[in-house]
């Protein structure tokens, strides 16, 4: 089985992008810290999933991927969906059920999609958005596009049925999928120990004949290099990669879950190893005036989240009557 | 084509003829390739289009359909086949949460031209797990379509139909009309719409209502009422989901008498649906209570005599509608 | 016991009760355990009662029903909890075709003593997957028994009684009335049968149906009512297989106006299936069309004011038994 | 991974016992035969699915079970309900749906169930049939009974969903559970290595962090040797087996299926491996008037089928009213 030793990491370095990076990253991040900040102010309703601590995963993926490539997600997407290029404002307008949302304020946090970016859905039941990512990479190579179908999904997810029989089938027809674990070591409140008979989740990739491999999740360069590898081997024919990123979530599970079933000092050392963090040390160790460039980076976020959330904030809720839209085409 | 063919056989000719049209349609299930099918009803499709449009899947339900959902989204018009329609179970998630919502949850960014093929029914012995009138199972989830063809010819036209459709569209093939025989007529004149009833019989005394093998059954009954001087109007819906509640109005304001028969217990039922729309909602046109005539509540017995009384028969439609009549 | 407790609370009273009577119940589901339940709806039982009558489990729904219903088959009283209903989905063929039939099918060498509990209903911005009223769904499966509690005390009693009962029974939490509140009586008073109808309210000019969220709406529309001198009765089910239809023929006697409110679409529910069965059985009681106010034919919508316009209000129940009563 | 190597087989000789599992074998392959002949006759309505040339598999697995032991198996099951014991007129006549069968006539073919005997039920939904076994070992070790729950299934199973919910949740909880693979080669009519990606199915045990164990599942010793191991590993409270018998059906998927799907010579290399003539081979090898005592065998056996059937065929048909019997308790 693969295993990342010989790939690339951030030891190596910050890349010539890092600055991208960053802002993908940083855009994530305070973009969920605002969420939070909305949903104890009641501004979303029933239940936000936020992903504060796993941006190297869906950045690192996102910055391997071409256009034409999909990508589904979980609840816990906005993550995923916001490093695929969704606006941020759409998407805070969603979250918020406004008109200009991403889904016109139909879908909600559980269900942002941008297809316009290759974002095919946002899925609340888990593991049921695999077998959609097959049908994707289905009709790519059905169709000759050359594209690849990325499935993002957690840990949890790798023992419901779904995830069985898709990884099966992919691996069968040699699709071109990549099945991303994001590991961050918990389902809702439950330690994947506690579920799951084994350690290392790459290892079920075996049962299907592809690849797994296990990879550095906060480090976004890690991930983007294993990332890369699947891409070329699903581009080249040799179908499907599962792919599991080891990461953490700095908040709970949902809503104001304080995620007091942590064991003391967990959260501490994964802070330590604060993926935005990792990339800036990086950064700041390839010199260069990395502080300012940094700064201006986060500077400029902030201005864009801000600014995005004020527009949103401005947008109104739509109107009622549109329910009745989109049932059929 | 105006030689007679039958339930089984038209499957494959109006699939082949949809491969034609359009090459983004592909079939999938398991073993509807090389074995030509479960039921033989995709032979030759496999020899005539290949592997890579006519799919062998593993045994994995929820991975075919949800399969085909991802395609749809993505530029492909796939056919599941999930054999006998009681698999919808285990794929169920995926019809109800998934292929029914992904359109409405997007606000219109996907679109899901998709066939969902099934077969449903009981009256051949296959038990409790394999005969069920699993069309009852969709009809509180908004965005699917759900036809339950009764002949060769609306077989054959729906299906065709739901190949062209850009919503997902459930069908429902009765397993226990494999051997009917019909005629299929040529070109644009073979299509049947979605959502269109058909009067099969036209009577003034009451309007039988009833679907697939009921809807035979009913043309039987609605013989021998004739024998007494009792003429029946005989409605076969064909479509389920949209339901074609005119055509059944129309045919009340003559008769003013209801009577829906169907292969399942009544409990959430199309037939109970069909009542409460027409009771609730035309009230003024009834002379008489409109009847309910469904399958037993339990679940399918195996042996003979069992099954056999616990699907309604042409006498028990025919009793039935003397008393309405006799009302 | 006469404090007051609320309904989210009450669910675990009743399991630690039924733990307390009977060393055979056992809990499992998706963080039932360490975590309290998603809902916590099960805090402090597994402190109490320890780990492996309260099992965590995978996320695995087919798993947590079979298993449940294996452990069913050979002497324990498993409660399995599947969180948000909608996820029976993607369980339902463990629930439509496992759970409902083994007794069946086997001519009752098994017994299947087991509780299902979802969290059902909509109108807390849960969106499309995970908002669905799926007491619908298990309408046309023989096999099961289905509650849909509405208080605190019904609640409670049901799920004693669920726990008690031989038969597979399926519990369903609305998800919006957790913060209401009620105060349990004390011993075999709390035991509330299944099957059982309340009259909630009295009153001669209409009879009101409705059960959970859609009984306390109809009983506030009540309320608007009799301010205008109109008097309606009030019946919440409170079970819906087997359905209490006496106890609502008994009101219709007296009011001859039915109006039945749901928070689902009409198609294959149970207020369609309960106005199929009161015309077909009672026309003569009818004097005027009996009326279905449910949600609209979509899925359920995220933003606020559709998803509020998407279930039936107190003033729609109201103008609803107006044109009733002025018919 | 547990492999065979060192285990008792056929190669040793036959086992003390050796008449009796030939009976049991010999019981099945006649019943089958019969049922095969009823078909045609239409005396068994619907379909009916059977296991000539699988016998040693559950006559094996069988014969290492202890009373309270419990089993789920397939609509192929006929094989493992008789290896169970079932008797042969109820068998009968539950498939020609007749009063007298172990269902009353209301289960058929698909459903044989006979709870005294430990026979949980027969599936006729691929795969939904494992949790149920899980659930009676859970119950096994909730109550303390020391019982094991064996589940017969076949290798086109071990791709639904079903499947992997059932290990994953029987292997975390160390539940004494049997997972039996008939891998008779093929799903309906598709070769195995058409719709799964790994050639050994017993493989897919590591992902559930329990032995996968191979066998020649026409080897009815070998057969026995390796679920022995698993039983003990299951009340030893080590947790569950997959265990995976190589064998062949000599038939059609169901019905009258010809199987024209399989590449000429195929079958005949699997009847020269016959199950039950591989037994006589061995008892022949180890002398003592071998061939009268297998001649008795087969007389009694023959016998007992042909008077069990003449009894179920004089059975009534169930009553028609008693179809409202057992909806509910
Ligand atoms: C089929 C299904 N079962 C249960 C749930 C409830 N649920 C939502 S998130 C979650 C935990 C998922 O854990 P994991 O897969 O690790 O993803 P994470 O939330 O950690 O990103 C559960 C059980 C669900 N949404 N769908
Ligand atoms: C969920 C489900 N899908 C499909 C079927 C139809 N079916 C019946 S037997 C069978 C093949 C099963 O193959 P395998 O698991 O190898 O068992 P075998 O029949 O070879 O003993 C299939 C697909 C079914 N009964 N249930
Ligand atoms: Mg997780
Ligand atoms: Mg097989």
């Amino acid at each position: 089985m693969t295993t990342n030793q010989e790939r690339l990491t951030l030891q190596q370095g910050a890349p010539p992008d890092a600055e991208a990076l960053l802002a993908s990253m940083l855009r994530i991040r305070l973009f969920e810290d605002e969420i939070m900040g909305l949903f104890t102010k009641q501004l979303v309703r029933g239940s936000t999933h936020l992903c504060q601590g796993q941006e190297a995963v869906t950045v690192g993926v996102a910055s391997s991927l071409r256009d034409g490539d999909t990508v589904v997600c979980t609840y816990r997407g906005h993550g995923a969906v916001l490093a695929m290029g969704a606006e941020l404002d759409a998407s805070f307008g969603e979250i918020m059920g406004r008109s200009g949302g991403l889904c016109k304020g139909r879908g909600g946090s559980m269900h942002l999609t941008d297809v316009a970016r290759g974002v095919l859905g946002s899925n609340a039941i888990v593991g049921a958005h695999l077998p959609i990512a097959v049908g994707a990479a289905l009709s790519a190579q059905h169709l000759g596009t050359g594209a690849v179908s990325v499935a993002f999904f957690g840990d949890g997810a790798t023992n419901i049925g779904a995830f069985h029989e898709s990884l099966n089938m992919a691996g069968i027809w040699k699709l071109p999928v990549l099945f991303v674990i994001e590991n961050n070591q918990y389902g809702e409140y439950s330690p994947i120990a506690s579920t799951t008979p084994i350690a290392r989740l790459a290892d079920r990739a075996a049962s299907y004949g592809m690849p797994g491999v296990q990879v550095d999740g906060n480090d976004v360069v890690a991930v983007r290099e294993a990332a890369r590898e699947a891409v070329d081997r699903a581009t080249g024919g040799e179908g499907p990669t599962l792919l599991e990123a080891l990461t953490y979530r700095h908040g709970g599970h949902s809503r104001a879950d304080p995620g007091a079933y942590r064991p003391p000092g967990e959260l501490d050392s994964w802070l330590e190893r604060d993926p935005i963090t990792a990339l800036e040390r990086a950064m700041r160790a390839g010199g260069g005036a990395a502080e300012t460039r940094i700064e201006q980076v986060r500077e400029a976020v902030r201005t864009d989240v801000a600014q995005a959330l004020e527009r949103a904030l401005s947008w109104p809720e739509p109107d009622a009557e549109e329910r009745f839209e989109d049932v059929y085409a | 084509m105006s030689e007679k063919i039958n339930y089984r056989q038209v499957i494959a000719r109006a699939l082949a003829d949809a491969m034609d049209e359009d090459p983004t349609v592909l079939l999938l299930g398991e073993d509807v390739g090389a074995a030509g099918g479960a039921f033989k009803t995709t032979a030759g499709l496999f020899e005539r289009f290949g592997p890579t449009r006519v799919r062998d899947t593993p045994i994995s339900e929820q991975a075919i359909v949800g399969a085909a959902l991802g395609a749809a989204m993505t530029g492909l018009r796939p056919v599941a086949d999930i054999m006998f329609a009681d698999f919808a179970g285990v794929c169920f998630d995926q019809i109800v949460n998934q292929v029914a919502k992904q359109r409405y949850m997007s606000a219109g960014q996907v679109t899901v031209p998709l066939v969902i093929r099934m077969a449903n029914g009981a009256g051949a012995g296959f038990a409790a797990q394999h005969s069920q009138a699993t069309e009852n199972w969709f009809l509180n989830v908004p965005g699917l379509k759900v036809v339950v063809p009764g002949t060769v010819e609306d077989l054959y036209g729906l299906l065709r139909s739901a190949v062209r459709d850009d919503n997902p569209v459930i069908v429902c093939e009765h397993k226990n009309l494999f051997a009917l025989k019909g005629v299929v007529p040529t070109g644009d004149a073979a299509f049947v719409p979605i959502g269109k009833a058909s009067v099969v019989r036209r009577g003034k005394d009451l309007t039988i209502v009833a679907t697939q093998q009921m809807r035979h059954r009913a043309v039987e009954a609605a013989e021998m009422l004739a024998e007494e001087g009792i003429e029946a109007t005989v409605i076969d819906p064909r479509t389920l989901i949209p339901f074609d509640d005119a055509t059944v109005v129309a045919s009340l304001s003559e008769t003013s008498r209801l009577l829906v028969v169907q292969e399942s217990p009544p409990g959430g039922s199309w037939g109970a649906s069909l009542v409460s729309r027409m009771v609730t909602e035309h009230f003024e046109v009834f002379d008489a209570p409109p009847a309910l005539l469904s399958a037993d509540e339990t679940p399918v017995p195996y042996a003979a005599v069992q099954e056999a009384a616990w699907l309604p028969t042409a006498e028990r439609i025919a009793d039935q509608a003397r008393r309405l009549v006799a009302y």
